[in-house]
């Protein structure tokens, strides 16, 4: 059964420096409070993965928690780079990070592997390409029944996952619906969970396209627009005004790093974060 | 929504090259086309067409949402528009796999920081991997859109930087090493059928290089040529792209001007 | 996009003799009606793929529509066996049957692994049983990783596959809810694909989980009640009666005959069936 | 629904050997329990547990339902009140690889025609298999809950045509051939710790050998073994099963006797 606790204690019970972690959200139900909590609590050398590192992992990033990253594809959606993983790969500031790369598919084919308890997963992926060259969890697999030559990637098992959802019920039972991503698998492929909900419920939305059991996951916090600047579907959109505004904000690393000390660090919680972010907001 | 499209001449001041790039691109889509579509030019391509002679064409987002009828270019790839107006709403992993790898899209949308002459594609690093000049970021979708899609279509602009002799990571393939190279390789799609860039169009040949087939109005071939990092060829009835039509700019800047 | 199509139309159009055809539904959602024209049209050496073979497919082994039954469970569930489906396998009555026998988990990778464009699927399974020594569509594979040797099985790609739905709209799209069996595996995994459905709607119910756009469906096909005795989830129940009936039916030979003459060779269509065994039911 | 259940003694005339066979199952299942249900006596046998001592006892069935509350015993594994009453309904696949694959079965619950003294179980073929004597229904869910559920119960009635020396087929993988074998086929799960028959109860010895350990009142050793095709060691601390108190008899027969 999956327990109801405040979110600084969710944290500080699950990620532990040098844990391998995925905060999961494809755009949409990203655990935006979840990981500004990481950064409070200082979390080190952690192995950050995700299929879409953005503005979140530049944050984590930036903010030197992360030591090596398991990705697909590092970028802020529709305005550009991501200055601070730029600058971490470029020139190893305020760590060096080291990148296991992947494709889309082959991430989820590992996510896939993982949450399915196999220990690889099975893809027409990656030939002709100079990934394998460079990533060494590629390999080649040959069809026993027809001779093809496929790809195998290794299963993701992250020590801990976490995504956002709208909704659990009072048993722990979450719900969540609109674009799923790979949130049913990053849970059901980790040993730990935490789920930030934006609402506890008697009853889940009719709404709801995947439940996730309650003796499923760990532990679940209500953190209302804890996916905040992306979005909750039904909930809130995307702030795509300040997926916008960290171009500015992260193109100087002294600008960055002020900017969360000033809105994450001396954030007591992510409510007086939300605070902060919306007195500053165009109005 | 069907609206017949008149040829009529606009004059090409005020039309930018984010405009004819992505009229182009609309134009080869064919209606009922399957569409596996990436973020910025190819997605408002892929709606402009939907919005005017290709109203059955099928927007696949690898967010997961199929059959997708924003009524704005979405910013990011899992806008929630995209889920509201989608026909269905599948997992990641399932877009991958139950759609495009099992090869049910027609056409992949590829953007790229290089192409080659054979439309193979780097969208990982400039420079070095282990010691980059700058990180791009990095595969996504692309590698099994560009092995699996049944053709796809490649869009950017057209620079000695951005066309080149070698690319600095074969980030995802298009002709191979051209020839039945690609084939070799046991790609089910077919690889690169065009290459639309601000100065013109390309398209393979039968060995799968790059030929230029079609300059956009006002361009010329030595600009062309300039722009590329290989001795580029031209084919023998070299086009000249049909300026974009004052219904095709109507729906698009209404599509792109939406709140 | 799928044609909307008579029954008799969508049959004879896609099902040859000699086709691989698997009509699935697990429990819930059977394609009876699509079963009975089958039988009808007097389709041979059919090799039928299905998960459970059930009441259905023992009508369509008793009809002697099937040369090869590849399967997980044969059995009429909750009521016992199924006659006609020993009597081919035990007296080559009225024609033998081979088996390829398969797990539920090997049968779901396999369509899986259809639906997936790949050549196999990957799974813990078989291994220690005498299933591999009898199956040949069983191989080991072992992880490039970590050297465990696991179990592979090659996609099912049937010619045909056909499975009941609750609703098409009027653009084709196929929407189901309840469960969800390998309903969308089949249809995906399959060369031509039928739909037979309750409703033609406007727009689908919102209780739709799995919906199949209507580019990937063949023929769509308005058979109300066309799951009877099988059940659709929303519309009606199972007729337990039916299956409990079934094992007196079935036992003898000439009895099933008599009954599959009477019931469904000499109906004209699903609907005269329907009318025949309304008459018939307990009061 | 909790019930504090009185341990009460009732007569055993009337208790049918299939009611006792469902109180012995349903008292092996702890609260919490993530219990995989085959149709039949494991289903009434789950639900009975449910609707006494396990109240948090989740129900998955091989259609997909995870935490199904069925207010009656489903005649197919299929029913639409599984659906109805479950907290998730999940595709086939799914079922089998991200859930029982994965481990997260507690309790898996088999049947079986033949069972041999290691647990292995045959429900494929009596006789030969290119040639049965009888064809049964085949594999099912078995061989991967055999392998993959963290414990696997097994209910069957004791004969010596179903308790035997070697099986005509193995379908699922119980102590293989005792000691470390099963291990070593790679298997995670632990595999069969209980099989309840009519007439009593055997676990695992150490080396996976089927001991006797309980005896269903009324019923004796010389019957057991009577009823065994291997010779069958009898555990020292031969129990008696508990009869059937009255509280579970009464949850049992409304359940079974739903309309």
């Amino acid at each position: 059964m999956a327990a109801f606790t405040g979110l600084a204690e969710a944290i500080a019970g699950n990620v532990r420096d040098g844990d391998v972690v995925a905060l999961e959200g494809f755009t949409h139900l990203i655990p935006y409070a979840a990981g500004h909590e990481i950064i409070r609590q200082g979390r080190r050398d952690l192995t950050l993965v995700r299929m879409t590192p953005d503005v979140l992992y530049d944050q984590m990033i930036g903010a030197g928690c992360a030591r090596r990253l398991v990705f697909s594809w590092g970028g802020n959606p529709g305005v550009g780079s991501l200055h601070r993983f730029r600058e971490a790969v470029e020139h190893q500031w305020p760590v060096p990070l080291e990148l296991e790369e992947h494709s889309h598919a082959g991430m989820a084919a590992r996510y896939v592997a993982g949450a399915s308890g196999l220990p690889f997963g099975v893809l027409r992926g990656y030939v002709g390409t100079d990934l394998p060259a460079h990533t060494s969890t590629i390999a080649p697999i040959t069809c026993p029944f027809t001779g093809e030559v496929l790809t195998a990637v290794p299963a993701l098992r992250p020590d801990v996952g976490i995504i956002h959802a709208q909704q659990a019920d009072r048993e722990g039972n979450v719900g969540l619906w609109g674009i799923q991503g790979v949130q049913k698998e990053v849970v059901l492929a980790s040993a730990r969970s935490i789920v930030t909900v934006e609402e506890i419920v008697d009853t889940l939305d009719p709404r709801v396209t995947v439940t996730l059991p309650s003796w499923v996951v760990t532990d679940i916090v209500h953190v209302p627009r804890g996916a905040r600047p992306s979005y909750a579907h039904g909930y809130y959109e995307r702030d795509n005004d300040f997926y916008q505004s960290w171009e500015a904000i992260s193109r100087d690393r002294d600008a960055c790093t002020e900017w969360l000390a000033l809105h994450v660090l001396q954030a007591a919680d992510f409510a007086e974060h939300l605070a902060l972010v919306d007195q500053e907001a165009p109005a | 929504m069907t609206q017949i499209i008149e040829a009529t001449q606009v004059p090409l001041d005020g039309v930018t090259t984010d405009e004819i790039m992505t009229v182009v691109a609309a134009r080869e889509l064919r209606d009922g086309v399957v569409c596996f579509v990436g973020i910025g030019l190819p997605s408002t391509a892929a709606n402009l067409a939907r919005l005017t002679h290709a109203p059955a064409a099928v927007l696949i987002y690898e967010s997961g949402t199929i059959g997708a009828k924003p009524t704005r270019p979405p910013l990011s790839i899992g806008d929630g528009e995209l889920a509201e107006t989608a026909d269905a709403v599948v997992s990641v992993p399932e877009i991958f796999s139950y759609w495009l790898q099992a090869g049910r899209v027609d056409v992949g949308f590829l953007g790229a920081a290089q192409v080659d002459r054979f439309g193979n594609i780097n969208t990982t690093v400039v420079g070095d991997y282990e010691h980059p000049r700058v990180r791009l970021p990095g595969a996504g979708g692309a590698p099994e859109i560009a092995a699996s899609a049944k053709r796809t279509f490649i869009m950017l602009r057209q620079t000695p930087r951005t066309f080149v002799e070698h690319l600095d990571f074969r980030t995802s393939v298009g002709h191979a090493e051209g020839g039945d190279s690609r084939a070799r390789l046991g790609m089910t799609g077919a690889g690169p059928q065009v290459v639309i860039t601000d100065i013109g169009v390309m398209r393979p040949d039968a060995t799968g290089e790059l030929v230029l087939s079609a300059l956009h109005p006002g361009r010329t071939v030595a600009e062309a040529i300039a722009a590329t990092g290989w001795p580029l060829r031209v084919a023998d009835d070299l086009a000249v792209t049909e300026p974009p039509s004052q219904a095709e700019l109507l729906v698009l800047r209404a599509l792109t001007s939406r709140p």
